[in-house]
C-alpha cells in the first residue's frame, strides 16, 4: 500500500510538472498559430502559407485593417547582463518605431506588434529565443539582437528558417564573412570602418600639425579590435608611429597602470577601443596620470552624451568619436523619431542613445522593405533588401551581397559641453578643435 | 540531589538518537565518572546537560530547576561549566585573555578580578605565563587552563569530557590530581567522562557504565574497579577500549 | 489502489522514458526540441555532478571548466580535422576526463570552502586561457563551426535523442556507482572523511575518480552543445552560470539521490526559460530567479525527492494503516543517514 | 615610472582592504563565503551615487547614514536567511549567490544598466609629491582618500576586535566556536552582529568604490573573484592577512600590468590563488583555514 501510494504520488508529481510546462508552452503555441491564420498545429507553419493568408488580409481597407491581426515582429535583446546598457537602448528604439508606425496606419495596413524578450546577454539563450520566436510564436519577422557576439549565432538560426535578419549592432568582420545572405546591418557602414573618417581627418591635417606618434588601448572585443586594426593600418602607413598597443580584458576596471605607461611615452594621439564605461575609466586614469594628448578618439562612450558628461564633466572637451547618428542629423523621419523618443522616455533629446536610433533604423528598413514586397514574405523581403535603397534616420542605406551597408560614419567632437559633427565635410556642424584642450 | 537526568532521548540527527532514555543523578560535591565503549553516548550526555544539544524527550533537572533545552550561555548562569573534549582553549589569545573569557558573562570587574586571584591561587604558574599565547602551551597545561577558565564563573558543577585525552601518563596524573584537589578545596561537583577508566574511577566516588545510549550499571567507584566484567571490558586502557568498540 | 496505479508503480521509469521518447513528436516546433535538448544537457551534467557533489559531498562550482574544454576540442577538431562531433564529443570527453583526473588529484588536498573557491579559480584560469591563446581558440570572438548536415526542420531532433541516450547512460553509471563498493566509499567520505580513511577507503583515489567521472558527463554535454550552437566564445563556454544551473538542478531535485538531478533539471530549465521569456523585459527576472533560489534553499534544503520522502515517512509513522517495507528508499535511492551533509554532526 | 605605478597600486590596495575586511571577518566567524559581498558593495555604491546626484551629499558624508543601515540589513539577513540553513558550506555559498543575483536584479530594474560613478569637485585633483628633482609622484585625491579611509576603518575594526567584549567574543568564536559557547558567548548574536559589521564595512568600501570606479548592477561578478583571491591569499578569516594581501595584490596588479600583458597577470594571479588553496590553504599569514 505504502509503496504504491509513494510511487504513484511521485509519478503524479512528475506528470503534473510536465503537464504544466507543456500547457504553458503549448497554449502560446495555439494562440499564435490561430493568429497567423493556419490551423496546422503539428507542423511549423512555413512562410508561404502565412504569406498567402496575409496577402488576402492586406487587400482589405485600412480602417478595418487596423483592427485586423497584427504583424508580429520578434527580437531577443540583452536587457540584463553585460550588454544590458545598449540592449535597453535598442529596445527603446524598437518601441519608438512600433508606436510611430502604428500611428501612421501600420504596416501593409495591419498593426505592428513587437515581441521583445531578454536573453541576459547569453548566446545560448539568444539562439533559443529566436528558435522560439520563429517556430513556436511564429512571428512574422525577426529583427536582430545587440552586439556581434549575439548576432553571430542568432543570425544562423534565422537563416535556417529563411527569415530576413536586419540587425542594429553587430558589425564585426565575423558577422559578414560567414556568407549569410539573410543578414543586413542597419548602420551606415560595417563596424570596423567606424574610425575611417577620423583617420581621413587626421591624415588631412597639414604636415606640421599631424601627430607623429599614437597609442592604442583597446578592449578585447571583436568590434573594437576590428576598428583598431583598420585605424592602425591607415595611420602607420601614413608614417604615424604606433608607440603603445595594449589589449585589455573586458572585465578591466582600473586603468591607472596603463595610463602611467601611456603618460610616460606621451604620444600625440590616444585611441581607445572602448564600449562605454571603459572610456570613462580610461580618461579618468589619463587625468590622474597627467597625460595630455593633442587628440583623443574613443570608439563608444563619447557618443552616449548623458552618462559620458555626467561621469567626466569638462574633461569631455575636445574628445573625438565616431557616430552613425545624432539628434540633429538630417535623416529621414529623424525629427519625428527624436520627438517621439522624448515623448515616450523623457529626458533631453541630447541624451537619446545612438543604439536606440540604430534599432529604429532597423524598423525603417524593415517597414520599407515589406511595403515594397507588399506581403509578409521573408524570402521576397531578403531579395528586395539586396536591391533597394532605404531612407533612414542615418541616411540612405543599401546593402551588398552579405549585408554590409554602403555608407560612412560621422566624426563627432565634444565642444562646449555637448558634441558636434566635424566630419565628413558635408555634414560638418563646427570646425574641429586641434589640438584638444587639457582634460 | 544536584543534577538529575530522567529518560533523556537526544541525538544529532532527527532519525538517529544517541541517548535512548538515559537516567542518572549526581549528588552535591560528588565526583561521578561515566565509562563505556565508543559510541555509548558519554560525551552526548555532557553536551545535553550543557545545552549544546536539546533532548527530544526526558528532562534534565539541575538544583530543582528544569534546564533541558536551555541555551548554553543560560545553563552556564545556573552554575554548570562544561570543559569539552580535546583542545578548547582559544589558541590565538593569551592565557590571561582565556581566563577572562571564562568570566565573559560577568560584567562586574571587581568580581572578575577577585575570581582571577582565586584561580591564580589554585594554579600559581598561570600568573607567570599570563601573557603567553594559549596555543603555545603544552597539552596538559592547556587542559589545566581550560579547567581554570571554567572556574572563573565559580560554577557549582563542572562537566569534564575526557580530561586526559592525548596526555602522557605523568601529565594526566597531574590533571586528575588537580580535579581531586579542586573538589576537596572548593566543594565543586564533577561529572566526568573518561576513556582511561582506571584513573577516572580512581578519583571518583561513583561511576556509571554506559552502553548504547543507556546506563547499564551504577556502582560506587571502588565496586566498579573490582567488578571483573568492567575490568575485562574497560580497564585495559585507552587502546583496548578502541578495540572493543 | 487502482490497476493503473499498480502499473505505474512498477513501470514508472519506462513510462517516463516513453514520454521523453515521444515528446519531440508531440511538440513538433523545433523550439521544444531545443528546450528539451538544453534540459537534457543539464540533466546529464547534474547527474554527473551529483556523483562528486552529492555522493562524495564535494560541491564544485567550477566543473563547467570541462564543459568548456570539450566544447573547444570538438569545435577545433571539427574545423581542422573534419571530425564529426557526434562521435568525437564522447571520445574527446574521455581526454578531458584525463585532464580532470590530474586536476582532481591536485585538488584532492583541498576541503570544504577551500575546495569550492579552488574550483571557481580553476574555471577562471581556463576561461582566461581560452581568451588569451588566440591562435587556438580564436580569443574573445570565439570559433564558428559547420552546421549540422540535416534539414533545419528537424535540426534539433537528432541532438535531443542523442542527448537522451547519454542521459540514460549517465543514470546507469550513477546507479551502478551508487550500488558499488566504490560508491559506498564515496558516501563514507561525505559522512566523515577521516573515519572513511580509517576503515580502509582510499579516500584520495575515490575522490579523484569521482571528480573524473562527474567531469566526463559535463564535458560530453559541452562537446554536443558546441556542435548544436555552431558558435562558441569563452565567456559562454566557461561560465559559472552553467555551474549554477547544474548545482541548482541537483539541489532542487535532491542532492545525493539518483533521480533528483534529473527531476531538478526538468523543473529548472523549462522554468527559467519560462521566467526569462515572460518576465524578461527587465532585469526583474534576475530578482525573481534569486528569490526563488533563496526560497528553495530555505524551505526545501534537501531537494524535492528527499522532502517528499520525509513527508511520506512521517505519515507512515503516524498512521497505523500503513504497513509494508520502506519503499521510499528505492524510490529516491538514497539512505536516510547523512543526506544533509554537514548536519550529521556538529562542527568538531 | 614603476614607482609611480607601484604607489598608485598601493593606494588601490588600501581600498581593496576595506572591501574585503568584512568578507574575511564573516568567513572567520561563520565559515560562510559571502558571494553577495560584492553585490552589497555595489548596492552601497548606488546609494552613495543616488545621494550624491539627488541631494549633493558627498559619499564620504553619506556613509554616516549608509553604514548603520547596512549593519542592520546584515544582522537581519544573517538571522532570517542564513542561520536557518545550517552550516553546509555548499548550500551557504549557493544561498549567498542567490542573494547576489537578487540584488543585481533589483538594482538593474531600478536604475537600468548605465555605468555610474560619482564625480565630485575633487575627482580629478592631484597632489604632487616631489621626491627628487626628476621624480614627482602624482597622488590622485580620491585614491588617497580611499587609502586613508581604509586605515581608519581597519583601525576601528581592530579596536572593536581587540579592545571590546564583543571583539573578544568574536575572536573566541573564530578560534573555537564550541568553547566560546561554553563560556557563555551567545553565538547566534555574535554571528548576526559579525555579519552586520561585515556589511557595514563593505558599505564604506562601496562609498569609496563609487568615487574611484564606475559600476552598474552587474559589476559585482567581476569584483567578487578578486575579493576572494585577496582573502584567500591573506588566509581566510585573518584581518591582518587580508590587509597585507590587499596591499601586495594592489601593487602586484599595477606593476604586472606594466611589465606583462594585461591578460597574463590575471592568469598568474588566479593560478596563485588556486595553488594557495590547494597547497597552503592557511594563506600567507599562516592563520589556519577552517574547513566548514
Amino acid at each position: 500500500m505504502t509503496s504504491s501510494i509513494g510511487r504513484h504520488r511521485w509519478l503524479v508529481a512528475l506528470f503534473v510538472v510536465l503537464a504544466i510546462v507543456g500547457a504553458a508552452c503549448g497554449s502560446g503555441d495555439d494562440t499564435t498559430t490561430t493568429a497567423a491564420g493556419t490551423s496546422d498545429t503539428t507542423v511549423a507553419a512555413t512562410d508561404t502559407t502565412e504569406a498567402t493568408t496575409d496577402t488576402t488580409e492586406a487587400t482589405t481597407d485600412t480602417t478595418e485593417a487596423m483592427d485586423s491581426e497584427p504583424i508580429v515582429v520578434g527580437a531577443s535583446l540583452p536587457l540584463s547582463g553585460d550588454k544590458s546598457e545598449p540592449g535597453t537602448a535598442a529596445k527603446e528604439g524598437y518601441e519608438v518605431w512600433e508606436a510611430m508606425i502604428n500611428e501612421a496606419g501600420g504596416l501593409l495596413g495591419r498593426p505592428v506588434e513587437l515581441v521583445i524578450v531578454d536573453n541576459a546577454s547569453d548566446q545560448n539563450t539568444a539562439s533559443t529565443d529566436y528558435e522560439k520566436l520563429i517556430t513556436v510564436d511564429e512571428v512574422d519577422f525577426v529583427v536582430g539582437p545587440f552586439s556581434s557576439f549575439l548576432v553571430i549565432p542568432t543570425s544562423e538560426v534565422a537563416a535556417r528558417y529563411g527569415y530576413a535578419f536586419i540587425e542594429p549592432a553587430g558589425g564585426a568582420p565575423d558577422v559578414f564573412n560567414r556568407g549569410l545572405t539573410n543578414l543586413f546591418f542597419a548602420q551606415p557602414a560595417p563596424g570596423s570602418e567606424q574610425a575611417d573618417p577620423f583617420a581621413d581627418y587626421i591624415l588631412s591635417l597639414p604636415a606640421d600639425q599631424q601627430p607623429a606618434t599614437f597609442a592604442i588601448v583597446s578592449q578585447d572585443d571583436p568590434f573594437t579590435l576590428g576598428v583598431m586594426d583598420r585605424l592602425k593600418g591607415f595611420l602607420t602607413e601614413a608614417g604615424v608611429e604606433l608607440v603603445f598597443d595594449e589589449v585589455y580584458a573586458p572585465e578591466t576596471t582600473d586603468f591607472s597602470s596603463i595610463a602611467i605607461q601611456v603618460a610616460d611615452l606621451d604620444p600625440d594621439l590616444i585611441v581607445g577601443g572602448t564600449v562605454f564605461d571603459d572610456s570613462v575609466a580610461q580618461i579618468r586614469a589619463y587625468q590622474d596620470a597627467g597625460y595630455q594628448p593633442r587628440a583623443a578618439f574613443f570608439t563608444t562612450g563619447p557618443s552616449l552624451p548623458g552618462p559620458f558628461r555626467e561621469a567626466l564633466g569638462d574633461a569631455t572637451e575636445g574628445v573625438f568619436a565616431a557616430i552613425s547618428w545624432f539628434p540633429a542629423a538630417p535623416g529621414f523621419q529623424n525629427a519625428e523619431f527624436v520627438a517621439k523618443y522624448v515623448e515616450m522616455f523623457g529626458g533631453d533629446e541630447a541624451d537619446i542613445p545612438e543604439d536606440a536610433a540604430n534599432a529604429f533604423t532597423v524598423g525603417q528598413v524593415l517597414a520599407q522593405g515589406v511595403e515594397n514586397v507588399g506581403a509578409v514574405d521573408n524570402a521576397a523581403l531578403i531579395e528586395e533588401l539586396h536591391k533597394g535603397t532605404y531612407e533612414t534616420i542615418v541616411g540612405p542605406l543599401s546593402f551588398d551581397e552579405v549585408g554590409r551597408p554602403q555608407g560612412t560614419f560621422m566624426v563627432l567632437q565634444w565642444q562646449g559641453g555637448s558634441f558636434v559633427i566635424t566630419d565628413p565635410g558635408d555634414r560638418r556642424q563646427a570646425d574641429p578643435i586641434w589640438p584638444k584642450p587639457a582634460w | 540531589m544536584l543534577l538529575q537526568l530522567q529518560n533523556v532521548v537526544a541525538g544529532y540527527l532527527k532519525t538517529v538518537d544517541v541517548l535512548q532514555g538515559l537516567s542518572l543523578q549526581v549528588e552535591e560535591a560528588e565526583i561521578v565518572c561515566l565509562i563505556g565503549p565508543n559510541g555509548a553516548g558519554k560525551s552526548t550526555v555532557l553536551r545535553t546537560i550543557s545545552g549544546l544539544l536539546t533532548p527530544s524527550k526526558g528532562s534534565v533537572v539541575f538544583d530543582g530547576q528544569d534546564i533541558s533545552g536551555v541555551r548554553p550561555d543560560l545553563v552556564l548562569q545556573h552554575g554548570v561549566a562544561h570543559v569539552p573534549q580535546g583542545h578548547s582553549s582559544f589558541p590565538e589569545m593569551s592565557l590571561l585573555e582565556n581566563l577572562l573569557m571564562g568570566a565573559y558573562t560577568v560584567s562586574d570587574k571587581a568580581l572578575v578580578n577577585r575570581r582571577l586571584e582565586a584561580v591564580y591561587e589554585l594554579f600559581p604558574w598561570f600568573r607567570d605565563r599570563a601573557k603567553q599565547r594559549a596555543g603555545n602551551l603544552s597539552g596538559g597545561q592547556q587542559k589545566l587552563l581550560e579547567i581554570g577558565r571554567a572556574l572563573m564563573l565559580e560554577p557549582r558543577m563542572m562537566l569534564l569530557d575526557e580530561p586526559s585525552l592525548g596526555l602522557d601518563p605523568k601529565k594526566s596524573h597531574t590533571v586528575f590530581d588537580t580535579i581531586s584537589r579542586l573538589r576537596d578545596e572548593t566543594g565543586i561537583t564533577v561529572l566526568m567522562v573518561e576513556q582511561n577508566a582506571r584513573s577516572g574511577l580512581g578519583i571518583s566516588d561513583r561511576g556509571y557504565v554506559l552502553e548504547l545510549g543507556r546506563e547499564r550499571l551504577e556502582r560506587s567507584a571502588s565496586e566498579l574497579l573490582d567488578d571483573p566484567r568492567v575490568a575485562q571490558l574497560y580497564l585495559g586502557g585507552g587502546i583496548d577500549d578502541t578495540l572493543q568498540a | 489502489m487502482s490497476r493503473v496505479g499498480t502499473f505505474l508503480k512498477q513501470y514508472w521509469m519506462f513510462v517516463a522514458l516513453g514520454f521523453l521518447l515521444v515528446y519531440p513528436l508531440i511538440w513538433r516546433a523545433p523550439y521544444y526540441h531545443v528546450l528539451g535538448f538544453n534540459t537534457l544537457i543539464v540533466a546529464t551534467a547534474a547527474t554527473g555532478w551529483n556523483i562528486l557533489g552529492g555522493y562524495t559531498g564535494y560541491k564544485s562550482l567550477g566543473h563547467s571548466t570541462f564543459f568548456g574544454i570539450n566544447a573547444y576540442l570538438v569545435a577545433i577538431t571539427a574545423n581542422e580535422l573534419g571530425w564529426n562531433p557526434l562521435w568525437s564529443a564522447p571520445l574527446l570527453a574521455l581526454g578531458v576526463t584525463v585532464v580532470a583526473l590530474v586536476l582532481g588529484w591536485i585538488m584532492a588536498r583541498a576541503k570544504g570552502s577551500a575546495f569550492v573557491i579552488a574550483t571557481i579559480a580553476m574555471l577562471l584560469i581556463f576561461r582566461l586561457l581560452a581568451l588569451n591563446v588566440k591562435s587556438v581558440t580564436g580569443g574573445a570572438p570565439g570559433l564558428s563551426q559547420p552546421l549540422a548536415p540535416w534539414s533545419p526542420e528537424y535540426s534539433r531532433m537528432p541532438f535531443y535523442y542523442y542527448m537522451l541516450f547519454w542521459l540514460v547512460i549517465a543514470l546507469l553509471v550513477s546507479a551502478y556507482i551508487r550500488r558499488s563498493r566504490f560508491g559506498l566509499g564515496l558516501l563514507a567520505i561525505r559522512d566523515d572523511e577521516g573515519k572513511a580513511n580509517m576503515v580502509g577507503v582510499n579516500t584520495t583515489l575515490s575522490k579523484v575518480l569521482a571528480f573524473g567521472v562527474s567531469a566526463y558527463f559535463i564535458a560530453l554535454g559541452g562537446g554536443i552543445w558546441s556542435y548544436a550552437q555552431t558558435h562558441i566564445a569563452p565567456i559562454f563556454a566557461f561560465s559559472i552560470l552553467n555551474d549554477v544551473d547544474t548545482v541548482l538542478a541537483t539541489m532542487l531535485g535532491g542532492l545525493g539521490t539518483l533521480w533528483g538531478p534529473v527531476l531538478g533539471a526538468f523543473i529548472l530549465i523549462p522554468g527559467s526559460d519560462y521566467i526569462l521569456f515572460n518576465f524578461g523585459a527587465s532585469q526583474f527576472h534576475l530578482a525573481v530567479f534569486g528569490v526563488l533560489m533563496v526560497v528553495i534553499i530555505l524551505f526545501l534544503p534537501r531537494g524535492i525527492l528527499p522532502s517528499l520522502r520525509d513527508r511520506l515517512a512521517a505519515r507512515r509513522e503516524t498512521s497505523s494503516a500503513f504497513t509494508g517495507a520502506s519503499t521510499m528508499e528505492d524510490l529516491s535511492d538514497s539512505q536516510p543517514r547523512g543526506e544533509v551533509p554537514g548536519r550529521e554532526a556538529p562542527a568538531p | 615610472m614603476l614607482i609611480q605605478v607601484a604607489v598608485i597600486g598601493l593606494l588601490t590596495g588600501g581600498v581593496y582592504a576595506v572591501m574585503v575586511s568584512g568578507l574575511t571577518l564573516i568567513f572567520g566567524v561563520m565559515k560562510i563565503i559571502n558571494i553577495a559581498h560584492a553585490a552589497f558593495m555595489v548596492l552601497s555604491a548606488y546609494l552613495a551615487y543616488w545621494l550624491f546626484s539627488g541631494l549633493g551629499i558627498d559619499p564620504i558624508l553619506s556613509m554616516i547614514g549608509i553604514v548603520p543601515l547596512f549593519f542592520f540589513i546584515g544582522k537581519v539577513t544573517q538571522r532570517r536567511v542564513l542561520s536557518p540553513v545550517g552550516d553546509d558550506p555548499g548550500l551557504l555559498v549557493l544561498l549567498t549567490f542567490a542573494l547576489a543575483i537578487t540584488l543585481e536584479g533589483v538594482l538593474g530594474s531600478i536604475s537600468g544598466s548605465t555605468f555610474r560613478t560619482v564625480r565630485t569637485g575633487y575627482t580629478s585633483s592631484i597632489i604632487p609629491v616631489e621626491l627628487s628633482s626628476d621624480l614627482t609622484l602624482r597622488l590622485p585625491v580620491v585614491r588617497l582618500t580611499g587609502f586613508v579611509a581604509s586605515f581608519v576603518v581597519l583601525g576601528v575594526l581592530w579596536l572593536i576586535l581587540n579592545r571590546s567584549g564583543l571583539g573578544r567574543a568574536i575572536r573566541a568564536t573564530i578560534q573555537n566556536a564550541e568553547a566560546a559557547q561554553l563560556v557563555g558567548v551567545n553565538i547566534a548574536r555574535v554571528r548576526s552582529t559579525t555579519f552586520g559589521i561585515g556589511l557595514a564595512s563593505v558599505a564604506i568600501g562601496g562609498a569609496l568604490f563609487s568615487l574611484i570606479f564606475s559600476f552598474n548592477g552587474s559589476s559585482h561578478l567581476d569584483w567578487i573573484s578578486k575579493m576572494l583571491a585577496i582573502i584567500v591569499l591573506g588566509g581566510l578569516g585573518s584581518l591582518p592577512g587580508a590587509l597585507i594581501a590587499a596591499l601586495i595584490l594592489g601593487v602586484a596588479e599595477a606593476v604586472s600590468a606594466v611589465t606583462m600583458t594585461s591578460y597574463i597577470s590575471p592568469i598568474v594571479f588566479y593560478l596563485i590563488l588556486f595553488l594557495t588553496l590547494v597547497f597552503r590553504p592557511q594563506g600567507l599569514m599562516g592563520a589556519k583555514v577552517r574547513e566548514g
